[in-house]
């Protein structure tokens, strides 16, 4: 698989790290309190996942390059990878 | 005549037009079964046996999408053990070895299961520690376990580098002699052939497509072959949990990730054990075939392609040399993937699910195959009895909400991380 | 006396027909990053900042690479003071001793690299002035091509020397 | 006599004759010659012993589909099993062995095997073997094993060298036959970078065995060597197509004989990454299926004509050509014009009149083979019109051709069949993927010549070669024609027309569980013969077309591939890369002994202190109990963290505050995953208002760098903060114990280091011979301690003056295990403890989160069983019984507690304490602190130890803290 990083462009997949689902919104900092309602948020965001067959919005780090964290979407029914951002 | 033995077998071999009878029967589906159980795994063909032979409940369908066998149970690395130290994990693990030793004669199929041990080898004195505490669990569960040190270790595995220029030492390891490997395709097959004798219908080529549920209650499925009602629907879909368990309105703690696995040539008996490193995953056993069959980590990125990046290949094949340094002229014949639901915590579901009347079953991670039979009998009780069995209690989905995760590993929630 | 010592200190810098293997000392590498408008303050003390991500810059005696979106490394003489100048223009981190710059040269460089580095060494593609911040056995290092025959490559110092072991195993068949 | 060579023709060299040994017997052949064109050329016919019946087989083919002809080469470490003689190169004193044979393939013990072949069925191996007793396989399994494999490998260490590399180009051309040099002429007049890949030892594909086309192959190979942007490869086998046009090639030079020690790699192995590619991969024989079609001398027909035209290798008298479509003429033809006698049996019953037009040669239409007799002559029973047995030298079959689709459909692309030729073919390509020739079931050659030029782009003309193309005519058969005997159709793994009749009875009916219940396809060929025939055999069977019944999945590699090949240099000491401290050499040359500590190389002791660990980290811990001792921290994550909010950053990912830190002072801090779980402990400093340094621990350095990249770049892109890692750039070292203080006033005259001026948590930046340096007052120990960071250049240097301003007070480096049980003693928790799977209050740092404040993992810290009061928690263990042994990894029960289960908790660390003269541990301990004073019991069954032990705090010495701040 080769992947674009938005700053060093297409390269080999062993340089990259990979970071999870991007569609899932991180509870804004500052909100946590004590309350289970937050408690609620914070375990869907943590740990339930869409895991979809087909289109997948995701982290990659280049890590052995610029050390870009950047999102793209690949299709994970075939790894057919979008352009990044 | 169905039973296999010596005997029938040489009945059939004096008479070659005696006909063997079908493992299986095809039939079409029924327009309403007890239990349907989505998934021609291992997880789902034990379960229809154990329904049938502990609950008497054999009115059954297995809906499989492809051939039975075609998932996971046909693709992984065959090891079986019982060296879990977590909770609940010990005694469910070890229910599972239990049944492992009596399969064959329990479904009259042999699922050559070969408790030919497995040798854990460490790589540092911390890791001795790490393994200790592992072993004496499983001591104090009844399980067997022994810690080697190097020279127990040169005996056992003379063909590990002990020289110098190895990157990271042989220190000891952690042996569980009645661990092994059993025959994958078997125990899909001699599952099925049980089930099929005790009625259950075993579906294939019929894709589950959704759900029907009315009150929150499940009533029956669609699939390719049209609707089939149920009063009880349980999943068995491994890698496809998360896809599945969508069409009843679930979001579950599962991703899905490919595992590779690979197979050499076939050669004359050399490894005896199943060998396991410390340095980094990776695990070889050599089948009854003669090849090496081998693993590693999971490439890492959610994928439902069953093929892998050479990069991760390449890392095992590092592995198999470093370790074991004669694999070098051993040729690779043949590399694949399989698609693993992987949890955070690394620990596998079988509960209830707040849909009613559907049950879930997956999460398996590396290892559902040694679960397979204890994952059968429980779910089956959890199914028989709408709740869970003493021993899988704790694979619930909420324990995430409670705080309540079963990290074998130590790797933390993170299901990617390898 | 504080003295200086290389990552390389017990390193054999050798030089056959087809291939030479060394190492430069005595540089100054400072990373210069920030935010907004930094890269204009920087430009006006430093010199015209490259805008590509794959062509280093030479200015002011200084070889800049575009590191990142919004960063840059300076690689100038030993003793520099750039880092000093730039104080309160930009974020500044000094990291001379964190890179060791091993030099790679001959008619068989590109060969030998492309045993470790995933990326396209054609003489056509990539040529004199350009570089990659890429990897080399597990560990990340800039590549930069410095003539047709000649490179670069900045690794990081704690992995430095097995770079170089690994370099010298890579390079045997040319002896 | 069958077999023999021929005084002229061919490709081999004979002006090169080469010697090699089969089972000891030496024999002699041409350069240009594989191992198997040899041993035909001295008549040796019999070459091995099939893997279940241990029938005598011979060669079948002459390339890499051979099924039968494996042997053993080498000797001793090069040992290598399983090769097939048709693709070894053969070269001076080679040595070879044939396989699965005793004593000797003449006279196989097992081939009474045959005789219970009934038995034998597939997957009998399911219905037996199961009793008597619940475990009666393992005492069956032996037996299995050894009947199974087939050559028998070595334990040895492969003592030769592979190469991994990395290479791009614009077209990537796979095979050289026509199409294929068609293809790649084309290609480079396009002007790109062409890369040509033939796993054959030379280019030419199918041409080598047509003398006729000569003058065309000649000619293209002109043109290819003076093609400066092609580059051709041959002995170079394209084994698998990966995501996004990676193709990965192995080159291999076993024929060179490399020398490792000169650094030349006996395979090398190319991951290469091609703008387009051309599958120009050819076509594959298929046999007949008919009874004791197994035989020695049974031989595909295009392998009987590769082995006359391009080795010189015929047969001596008769030979009987058996096929079902038009190609097998070819080698009637040649076979008749060397003057060999040859009967046609053509399973159709018409025949196109062109390929009747020889009178020399018998050709019976509507005839097949339906049985070979004879054990050392073959007589092949011929049924048609007429019955009849010939006695002949050799069977050249033909079933059709199967295109090799494998490549094309490694990407997850099915291939589709095509009724016309009897045979899959691609099911479609990627954008930038074509086919060429055979591969495509183009079967004529200047078809497959246009094809090829078309596919490289078409942009120059390629010359035609001689002659018409004819149409390919098939009538494909599957089944055997009778059905007494064995009829095989995977000869290696030894299944025959029956087996997949029984599989078919028994109900596994879709291919893939043909394939998996009768081993079908499995064997090293990877069923390149008989795939096809027996989905196609299956599908009679069910009443199904062929191409509703599919194939089975095609997987990497094409060929076997040594596991050498693909691990290159990555093995041995290059396995992972290996990290050293800037103080390395300093140890290794001062009697350091270093240990592994994930990448890094720590020392763990030095020879002053002892020559054993266990003897010698007490005394350096006695030295920086009582004295002072230096240590290398240089290993610890350090980053750089900038920015105006740097603050607030930190004040996010650490649970206590960092807001308010003044400058000039340092804080420890402990890190959550967003799980609540701890993820990393260290000590940041205040440098500026803007400016802080932190560090975290050596295991975990990497992770914490990217995970807060990850929050800077992606989830707080509103916070201007910038992360550097300066764990290269700075080296560390400790330098701790009663008399530290005065060790810095030493070795840094003129630098105030007084309390007052440098109090605990303090941070002093000065800079010493013009070298800045960063002096921060921390305590791992627990002693007066401090840490000295500077640039990594300077480090050795800066060392050895603490060594030697030090000498009047003793000072004296220590190791990491003496560091590690420093830390034990003051009850600092550290990798074993910090394991991923506990909570702040678990290890006792509960009291350190932010009440008011957010920060990562708060919310989730606070699930119940994280608070649950039962959760176990971090204590100190005293040995009781001081004869015995605490050892990590016990399992703690109260005194009372029936020893079994899970226990109470368990060891993490273990240390002798130089300060209160006994063996202390660190636990955690199911309530924790709650049971301070209480006695229990470590289990330890794995050696079976029992041993009490009491509860007390964490923290060894100096609880108050006096020491720090001295
Ligand atoms: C390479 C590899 C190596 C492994 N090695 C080991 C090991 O050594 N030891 C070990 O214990 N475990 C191992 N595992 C894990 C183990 O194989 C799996 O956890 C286990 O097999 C999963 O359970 P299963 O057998 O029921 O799954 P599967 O066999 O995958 O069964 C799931 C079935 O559901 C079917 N399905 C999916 N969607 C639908 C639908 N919509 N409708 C109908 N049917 C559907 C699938 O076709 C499939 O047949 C390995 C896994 C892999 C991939
Ligand atoms: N049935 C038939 O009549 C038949 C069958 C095959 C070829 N042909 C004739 O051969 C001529 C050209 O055919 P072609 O060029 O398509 O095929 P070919 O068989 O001549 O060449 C294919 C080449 O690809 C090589 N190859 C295959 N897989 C490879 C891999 N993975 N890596 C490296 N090399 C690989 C093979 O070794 C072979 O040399 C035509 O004249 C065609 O008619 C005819
Ligand atoms: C334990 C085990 C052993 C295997 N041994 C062989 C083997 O000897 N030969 C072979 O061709 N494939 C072998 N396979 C691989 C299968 O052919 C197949 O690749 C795998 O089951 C995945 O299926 P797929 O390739 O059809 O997707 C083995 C698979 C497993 C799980
Ligand atoms: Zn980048």
């Amino acid at each position: 698989m080769r992947l674009a990083c938005p700053h060093c462009g297409p390269r080999d997949y062993s340089e990259f790290r990979y970071g999870g689902d991007a569609s899932k919104q991180r509870p804004p900092h500052g909100t946590t309190g004590h309350g289970t309602g937050d408690l609620q948020t914070w375990h869907d965001f943590v740990f339930l996942f869409d895991n979809p067959k087909g289109p997948h919005l995701e982290y990659w780090q280049h890590v052995l390059g610029c050390r870009r964290w950047f999102t793209l979407t690949r299709n994970t029914a075939t790894n057919e990878v979008g352009e990044p951002k | 005549m169905s039973k296999y033995s010596a005997f029938s077998l040489a009945r059939h071999a004096l008479d070659p037009d005696l006909p063997w009878p079908r493992a299986w029967r095809s039939p079409e589906p029924k327009a309403s079964y007890d239990v349907v159980i989505v998934g021609g795994g291992g997880h789902g063909l034990a379960t229809a046996h154990y329904l049938a032979k502990n609950h008497g409940i054999t009115n059954v369908a297995i809906l499989e999408r492809s051939y039975i066998g075609s998932g996971n149970v046909g693709r992984n690395t065959t090891i079986i053990r019982s060296n879990y130290q977590m909770g609940a994990n010990t005694g469910f693990f070890e229910h599972s070895l239990k049944l492992w030793e009596g399969l064959s004669h329990d479904l009259n199929f042999n699922c050559m299961v070969s408790q030919r041990g497995q040798v854990v080898v460490a790589v540092s004195p911390v890791q001795m520690d790490v393994f200790a505490r592992r072993g004496n669990i499983m001591r104090l569960n009844g399980i067997d376990a022994e810690l080697l040190d190097r020279g127990e270790v040169m005996k056992l595995l003379p063909y590990l580098d002990y020289s110098k220029d190895a990157r990271w030492p042989v220190c000891g390891a952690i042996h569980q002699p009645r661990a092994g490997t059993a025959r994958h395709d078997a125990v899909a097959w001699g599952y099925a052939r049980s089930a099929d004798m005790a009625g259950v219908d075993i579906i294939e080529n019929c894709e589950v497509t959704g759900f029907a549920i009315e009150n929150g209650k499940v009533t029956g499925v669609e699939t390719s072959r049209g609707r089939i009602n149920a009063g009880k629907v349980a999943i068995a879909v491994a890698g496809h949990t998360s896809h599945v368990a969508k069409m009843a309105g679930l979001r579950l703690p599962v991703e899905s990730h490919i595992l590779q696995a690979f197979v050499t040539e076939p050669l004359k008996p050399i490894v005896h054990h199943v060998v396991s490193w410390g340095a980094e995953l990776f695990y070889l056993s050599q089948s009854d075939k003669g090849g090496l069959v081998f693993g590693g980590h999971i490439d890492g990125f959610n994928t439902y392609t069953q093929r892998g990046q050479f990069a991760k290949i390449r890392d095992v094949a590092e592995c198999a040399v470093s370790l074991m340094p004669f694999t070098s002229r051993v040729r690779l014949l043949r590399h694949w993937g399989g698609i693993q639901d992987m949890t955070p915590d690394g620990s596998p579901f079988i509960c209830k699910t707040p849909v009613k009347n559907l049950y879930l079953n997956g999460g398996w991670c590396y290892q559902g195959f040694k679960a397979t039979p204890a994952s059968g009998w429980t779910y089956a009780h959890t199914i028989a009895n709408d709740e869970p069995h003493a021993l899988n209690r704790d694979f619930s989905l909420d324990r995430f909400e409670k705080g309540n995760e079963l990290d074998e590993f130590g790797i933390g929630n993170w299901t990617y991380k390898q | 006396m504080l003295e200086r010592r290389s990552a390389l200190a017990v390193a054999h810098p050798f030089a056959w027909a087809a291939l030479t293997l060394g190492e430069v000392r005595g540089f100054t590498l400072t990373q210069v990053a920030g935010f907004g408008n930094f890269a204009a303050d920087v430009a006006a003390t430093a010199g015209a900042l490259p805008e590509t991500s794959n062509q280093a810059v030479e200015s002011n005696g200084r070889t800049i690479f575009r590191t990142g979106p919004h960063a840059f490394w300076f690689v100038g003489p030993e003793n520099d003071d750039l880092a000093a100048r730039l104080a309160g223009k930009a974020i500044v981190t000094p990291l001379s001793s964190s890179r060791t710059r091993i030099s790679i040269e001959g008619r068989a460089a590109r060969e030998v690299l492309r045993k470790g580095i995933p990326i396209d060494l054609h003489e056509s593609v990539f040529t004199p002035g350009m570089f990659a911040q890429t990897g080399l056995h597990h560990t990340p290092v800039l590549l930069h091509c410095t003539a047709e025959q000649r490179f670069e490559l900045y690794a990081m110092r704690t992995f430095a020397l097995n770079v170089w072991e690994w370099l010298e195993d890579a390079a045997l068949e040319f002896k | 006599m069958t077999f023999r060579r021929l005084p002229s023709g061919g490709r081999i060299d004979r002006n090169r004759p080469v010697g090699f040994t089969l089972d000891g017997k030496r024999y002699r052949g041409f350069a240009g010659d594989t191992l198997a064109s040899a041993l035909l050329a001295n008549d040796v016919t019999l070459v091995g012993r099939s893997f279940k019946y241990h029938r005598p087989r011979g060669i079948m083919s002459a390339g890499v589909e051979e099924p039968n002809a494996l042997f053993t080469l080498h000797d001793g470490a090069r040992t290598e099993a399983n090769m097939p003689g048709t693709i070894v190169d053969l070269i001076d004193g080679l040595t070879a062995r044939t396989q699965n044979a005793w004593p000797s393939v003449e006279l196989d013990v097992m081939g009474i095997n045959q005789l219970a072949a009934p038995l034998f069925q597939s997957g009998f191996y399911y219905k037996t073997f199961m009793g008597p007793t619940k475990g009666a396989w393992m005492f069956y399994e032996p037996f299995i094993r050894r009947a199974a494999g087939l050559g028998a490998a070595t334990e040895a260490a492969d003592p030769d060298r592979y190469e991994t590399r990395f290479d791009f180009c614009d077209v990537l051309v796979i095979g050289s036959g026509a199409a294929g040099l068609a293809a790649a002429l084309s290609a480079a007049g396009g002007g790109g970078r062409v890369l040509l890949v033939e796993q054959d030892s030379a280019l030419g594909g199918g041409l080598l065995s047509e003398p006729e086309q000569d003058g065309w192959l000649q000619a293209r190979l002109g043109e290819i060597r003076n093609a400066s942007n092609i580059q051709a490869l041959t002995h170079t086998t394209a084994i698998g197509l990966y995501d996004d046009n990676m193709v990965v090639l192995v080159e291999r030079h076993d024929h060179r004989q490399p020398d490792p020690a000169k650094g030349q790699a006996r395979q090398v192995l190319t991951m290469l990454q091609a703008k387009a590619i051309v599958f120009a991969t050819g076509a594959i024989e298929r046999p007949l299926v008919f009874a004791n079609n197994d035989r020695p001398g049974v031989m595909l027909a295009s392998a009987v004509r590769t082995y006359l035209n391009r080795f010189g290798v015929a047969p001596t008298g008769r030979a009987v050509i058996a096929t079902n479509n038009d190609t097998a003429y070819a080698a009637a033809f040649d076979l008749a014009a060397q003057g060999v006698e040859v009967i046609v049996a053509d399973s159709r019953t018409e025949i196109p009149a062109d390929l009747q037009r020889r009178n020399s040669i018998e050709i019976l239409a509507g005839t097949s083979v339906v049985d070979v007799k004879g054990k050392n002559t073959l007589h092949a029973v011929l049924d048609g019109a007429e019955q009849r047995t010939i006695t002949c030298d050799v069977v050249g079959m033909s079933g059709g051709w199967s295109p090799v689709v494998h490549l094309t459909s490694h990407g997850g692309i099915k291939p589709v069949y095509n009724a016309a030729i009897a045979g899959f073919v691609p099911g479609g390509f990627a954008k930038t993927h074509s086919g060429a020739g055979a591969v495509m079931g183009t079967f004529g050659l200047n078809a497959a010549i246009r094809e090829g030029a078309a596919a490289g782009g078409g942009s120059i003309a390629i010359a035609a070669a001689g002659g018409e193309d004819r149409p390919y005519a098939i009538v494909p058969t599957w089944m055997p024609p009778r059905r007494k005997g064995k009829a095989f159709v995977d000869f290696q793994n030894d299944v025959t027309a029956k087996d997949i009749k029984n599989a078919h009875q028994e109900g596994y009916h879709s291919v893939e569980h043909l394939k998996r219940y009768t081993t079908l396809g499995m064997g090293t060929d990877q069923g390149k013969t008989s795939n096809i025939i027996a989905l196609a055999e299956m599908a009679e069977l069910r009443g199904l077309p062929i191409e509703q019944a599919g194939t089975t999945t095609f997987r990497p590699p094409y060929t076997g591939v040594s596991l050498g090949a693909i691990a290159g240099r990555t093995i041995g000491g290059h396995f992972r890369p290996t990290r050293r401290s800037p103080l390395h050499d300093w140890h290794a040359a001062n009697g350091g002994v270093f240990i592994e500590a994930g990448l890094w190389q720590r020392a763990w002791y030095y020879r002053w202190a002892g020559d054993t660990p266990e003897s010698a980290y007490v005394k350096e811990m006695g030295l920086v109990r009582r004295g002072v001792g230096i240590s290398d921290v240089s290993t610890l994550g350090k980053i750089d963290v900038q920015g105006p909010d740097a603050a607030e950053f930190l004040n996010r990912v650490y649970v206590n505050g960092f807001a308010k830190l003044p400058v000039g002072k340092a804080r420890y801090g402990v890190m959550l995953n967003d799980d609540g779980i701890v993820l990393d402990d260290g000590t940041t400093t205040r440098i500026s208002e803007t400016q802080f340094y932190m560090t975290t621990t050596t295991a975990q350095a990497g992770e914490v760098m990217s995970w807060l990249e990850f929050l800077l770049q992606t989830q707080w892109t509103d916070l201007k903060v910038q992360v550097a890692s300066l764990t290269d750039e700075w080296a560390g070292m400790a330098i701790s114990g009663p008399k530290a203080r005065a060790a810095l006033e030493l070795a840094f005259p003129g630098v105030d280091v007084s309390d007052a001026k440098l109090p605990y948590m303090g941070c002093l930046d000065f800079s010493f011979d013009g070298v800045p340096i960063r002096l921060l007052r921390l305590s791992f120990s627990g002693e007066l301690a401090y840490e000295v960071h500077l640039s990594a250049d300077y480090a050795i240097s800066l060392w050895e003056h603490f060594l030697k301003t030090g000498a009047s007070l003793g000072l004296k480096p220590y190791g990491l295990e003496a560091l590690a049980s420093l830390r034990i003693e003051k009850g600092h928790v550290a990798g074993l403890e910090l394991d991923h799977r506990n909570t702040l209050d678990d290890l006792g740092l509960g009291k350190m989160a932010g009440k008011e404040k957010d920060y990562v993992g708060k919310a989730l810290r606070q699930r119940p069983m994280y608070q649950a009061p039962e959760r176990w928690s971090l204590v100190g263990l005293e040995l009781l019984e001081p004869e015995k042994r605490l050892r990590g990894g016990a399992i703690l029960f109260a005194k009372d507690d029936k020893i079994e289960g899970h226990g109470r908790g368990y060891i993490t660390s273990v240390t002798w304490s130089v300060e209160l003269g006994k063996t202390i541990a660190l636990a955690l301990y199911n309530g924790g602190l709650k049971h301070v004073g209480e006695e229990i019991v470590c289990a330890f069954p794995l050696k079976n130890e029992l041993t009490r032990a009491k509860i007390v705090s964490p923290h060894f010495i100096d609880p108050e803290g006096k020491r720090l701040h001295a």
